[in-house]
């Protein structure tokens, strides 16, 4: 159990929330996510994953950033301050930055794809890497971290209207600026993670990808991922993944 | 208070135990707790040779349920076998292999395959998984055919066999009595109905495969009515499945005439679920008035209706 | 946006309807709100005597949904003609009247007797309710009973004939030839599943008759997938019902191929949902690209799945 | 929609609370009762009915009284004041005191039997009645509204284990003090109204009965009782009662 210490609203539908209450969370890595319970046995029967998008290990606290979707997202942005949460964390496997020698990245996030990057960044900055962002948005509206990710270095924001920043999508900014990076790491639906790695092919590079789950711990098969070599094989997203390196999985 | 109960095969502990599909193989749930605890552990169907499953998305939520087409994945009974088996081995809790199969001949081949090994104490043969295109369901569909799969494998089994039933027949009971004749030393129930969810901004059913195994409290009021149908119709023992959240839920199963439960679903939604559950058992036993898990099973048969009312 | 929508017999203002059981014959729903706005009422079954029903307790809640056993409880069809549809025809709305029986010989005299009045104007043949101890449900679980029995009604009735499918059978698509095959004008679905809640306390089921029909959200994945099945094996139209709750699921059925549905269980939860729905609907169909009801129904058959995946 | 405003732990498991917001309670009588619906579409279904305890017509306010026995009168006891309740008010048949001719009134009440009771004193003194009031509970810790119903002439509290009060069943006080009384109007388990109506069969009286229900409103059939009379008849609890003459009805 964890318990709600703050919650606020950052964008439309989205909302920003800590959660404390575990030294487990000092293990966790960028791109790990949370399985939270947010039903009563009858609603909400299975749990929501959603990406840590920041650890503040003195305090045990997390960060998640969350979009109402549905009935499960709808019931978690009504929670309140104080109240407890049943959280399984850290789940997954997230970038694995230690054991890469990196000196520049690029972080191209879409939507609620945004989170983990976030951690990331903030992981590789520390590690002393050069971090460029580029951030996509339906609209002005859901735009959200901007400033935060101003502080690890340039930032660009691109919106599907132009609303706000660049218009049109992360690949279009792709093509106008030129971006030096060893990796780049992204996370965001299929359609972008497709788009991304076509026009990033001869890069190094790590996705984080999505599924319907159902035990979120490895044991059931539902999240499965074909895998991109000849051996018929597949990973878990909730086990092996949800980050996994470019071509490892069929997107 | 005690929870031992004795099977066919089985002595267990007590009566909880994970259902197919819904564990794995064990290895992560070890991670969270001893298995130990467990009254004895249904692992994941197993097929002759190792398949990919359906497509995904595999799961959809539902109200008080789930839907799942998984479609078997899994890597192939010998794999099962050599991978999977000695790391159970490891655990005093009696494993129960799930044999699955698209033709008689294959129910056979993976039955022999697990008489291989001494770890396997019991058969559970799923004759109901609705979310293969062949083979499976069928079986459990038409007593016939279950019940002639049934006596073959029953020829080759070095072990006790019990039936999983599906839900999804007219007359539960002449399914039971059909497998019951071939022999089965027990039956499981219930596996998953068939359901579907559509989704609105697709315009097509949300799971790849279209139809999936509905699963989870939305379908306990349909397998206690069967299990308290078939109870009175052969005297096998019942595994019951289906829904259970809680030791409530176990003791409504008993009384219907369960002599053990498996839980599936509720894993997903605290995969704590099955010790929480063994631990808070003896007192709702003794909540009710019984002495053990024995004393409670299949007296909810018993007493009759005292309202007055004409008819 | 049209609501607007033509099935045999039945000129709908909107696909919106109470299903037979769950709304009396209206009157106490008229104090609440205006039936003219409901696209047509199915009422409660009528049989050829009075019956009493079964002994109470008659309901039961389930996870997501409720269990069920009035038991065909109604004062005949002659009282029903004589002092419930004269209040019903003071409304612009058709009303269906659900026909149930024990004998074919009964479903045909009650059928008959409705053909007295003009104020109906569809039967829907209750083949299907798993509460009474004979007729009912037997019909509804072969198809030849369900054949004969349609065909019969067919050669008496003056309006069209909706039969009524159980979903408690292993092949709902040949039960929804036979009826075709035997002249019926539409079907309705689904009927409730039989279920069973067992009382801790006093060790018995809860409902006095011991098994109950459940309905409710619960089930809504069970007549999605019977609903788009059949739609795949027959021609005529299908009022879809089962767990609707609000506009969405009503687009839901729509998709999988109802042609209008029916609103049971949730009348209880909140007495205002039909006109509620119908208040909803036009912005959920427009929400998700549709021009009118009928531009809605069987659209989920149509769209590929399009995730790569291997098999 | 009406509004929590209070909420008081009475006694054990049992809830006072005062809902208000609607004009139409001013037209409530004694022995009607409001039907909640605590549930959110998946959880808790059916509507939960409980009687009316007191109404303030001024504040258009109704008190309720209930004890949490499962998952729905769980849920309305986490209800917090200010929260809004979907409730149907008022339903059913209460006392039909206004065409009585009454001077002397015994009330006997059991345990979440008790709560129609005090409307229905309340009402009673104002028609100038003498109201004598038998109350039954299990044990000392379930005692609720003592003062309350002493306000209004002789409270006689039961208990079934003597931990508080005369020990024993309301009919056992019943064969001890002798009361007088034209009618007496009773509310309690099944068990408790055959005792008492078997008890006082030589009087006029009024007794309430529950049974589960489906609709509330008189629609489903769910709540059926056959009447006492040669006609083969039955009354819907929730429409033509939950509140019929001794005798009017089989218990
Ligand atoms: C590894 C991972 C990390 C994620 N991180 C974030 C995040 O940081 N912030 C955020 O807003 N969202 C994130 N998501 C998506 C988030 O899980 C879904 O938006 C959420 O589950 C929707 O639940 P719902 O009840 O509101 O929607 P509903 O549509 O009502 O949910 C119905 C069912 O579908 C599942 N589901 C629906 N959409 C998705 C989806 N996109 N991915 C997986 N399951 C889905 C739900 O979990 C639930 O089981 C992440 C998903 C995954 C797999
Ligand atoms: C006319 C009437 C007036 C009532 N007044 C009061 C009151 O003032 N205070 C109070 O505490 N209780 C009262 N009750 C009983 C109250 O309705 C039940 O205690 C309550 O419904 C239990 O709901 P639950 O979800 O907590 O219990 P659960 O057992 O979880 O409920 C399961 C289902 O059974 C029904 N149910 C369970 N017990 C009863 C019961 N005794 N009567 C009817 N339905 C039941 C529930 O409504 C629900 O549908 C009254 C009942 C009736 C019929
Ligand atoms: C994800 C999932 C996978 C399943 N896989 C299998 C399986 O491989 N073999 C089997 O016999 N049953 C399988 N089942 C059915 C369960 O074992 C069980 O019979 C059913 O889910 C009902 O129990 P529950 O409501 O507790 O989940 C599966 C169920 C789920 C939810
Ligand atoms: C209390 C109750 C009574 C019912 N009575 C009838 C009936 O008389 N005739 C009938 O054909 N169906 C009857 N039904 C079934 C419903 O019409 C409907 O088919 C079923 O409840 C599924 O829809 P739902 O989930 O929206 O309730 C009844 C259902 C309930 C809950
Ligand atoms: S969600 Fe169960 S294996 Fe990934
Ligand atoms: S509860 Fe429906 S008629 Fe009384």
């Amino acid at each position: 159990m964890m318990t709600i210490v703050k919650k606020e609203q950052i964008a439309k539908d989205t909302i920003e929330m800590q959660i404390c209450g575990t030294s487990i969370v000092s293990s966790a890595e960028p791109g790990q996510f949370v399985h939270i319970n947010v039903g009563d046995g009858n609603s909400n029967l299975l749990r929501r994953p959603i990406s840590i998008a920041d650890v503040n290990k003195g305090e045990q606290m997390i960060t998640i950033i969350f979009k109402v979707i549905g009935s499960g997202t709808d019931q978690l942005s009504r929670c309140i301050v104080g109240e407890e949460l049943d959280v399984l964390v850290p789940c997954g496997k997230g970038y694995p930055i230690k054991s890469l020698s990196i000196t520049k990245a690029l972080l191209i996030g879409g939507g609620i794809g945004v989170p983990p990057l976030y951690y990331l960044a903030k992981q590789l900055q520390e590690k002393g890497v050069e971090v460029t962002s580029i951030l996509g948005f339906q609209t002005k509206e859901n735009v959200f971290y901007q400033s935060e990710f101003e502080q690890f270095g340039p930032c660009h924001i691109v919106t599907d209207d132009g609303s706000y920043g660049f218009k049109g999508y992360v690949t279009d900014l792709l093509d106008k600026e030129s971006v030096e990076f060893d990796y780049f790491f992204s996370c965001g639906p299929t359609g972008m993670l497709k788009a991304v790695s076509k026009r990033l092919e001869n890069h190094k590079g790590y996705v984080s990808i999505e599924q319907r789950m159902g035990c979120g711990i490895g044991a059931c098969y539902a999240c499965v991922v074909p895998t991109c070599d000849e051996s018929n094989g597949f990973k878990k997203i909730c086990k092996d993944g949800p980050v996994f390196r470019v071509n490892e999985v069929v997107l | 208070m005690s929870l031992q109960t004795t099977l066919p095969g089985l002595s267990l502990k007590n009566p909880i135990m994970p259902a197919s599909g819904c564990f794995g193989f064990g290895r992560e749930y070890s991670e969270l707790f001893d298995l130990n605890q467990l009254g004895a552990i249904i692992i994941k169907a197993a097929t002759k040779e190792g398949r990919y499953g359906n497509q995904t998305p595999r799961v959809a939520e539902t109200s008080s349920g789930m839907l799942n087409a998984i479609g078997l994945q899994n890597p192939g009974v010998d794999k099962i076998i050599d991978n999977e088996l000695p790391f159970l081995a490891n655990y005093d809790v009696p494993i129960i292999a799930n044999v699955a199969g698209s033709s008689v001949e294959e129910y056979v081949e993976v039955t022999k395959a697990f008489a291989r090994t001494s770890t396997v104490k019991a058969i559970e043969l799923n004759i109901s998984c609705p979310n293969v295109k062949e083979g499976g369901i069928q079986f459990g569909m038409d007593p016939e055919l279950a019940n002639e799969v049934t006596r073959r494998v029953k020829e080759v089994s070095h072990v006790p066999v019990y039936v999983k039933l599906s839900p999804n027949v007219s007359n539960i009971g002449a399914m039971a009595k059909a497998v019951e004749a071939a022999g089965a030393d027990g039956l499981t129930m219930i596996n998953t109905l068939t359901g579907m969810q559509i989704n609105l901004s697709a315009k097509r059913p949300l799971l790849a495969n279209k139809t999936g195994g509905l699963s989870g409290p939305a379908i306990k009021p349909i397998a206690v009515r069967m299990i308290y149908e078939v109870r009175q119709q052969v005297s096998i023992p019942i595994i019951g499945m289906g829904g259970i959240m809680t030791a409530e839920d176990v003791l409504e199963f008993l009384l219907a005439g369960a002599n053990a439960v498996a839980i599936g679903t509720a894993n997903f939604n605290n995969p704590m679920i099955c010790p929480e559950i063994i631990k808070a058992l003896p007192s709702v036993l003794n909540k009710y008035g019984f002495e053990s898990v024995e004393d409670a099973i299949g007296k909810g048969h018993e007493n009759e209706h005292t309202d007055l009312s004409r008819t």
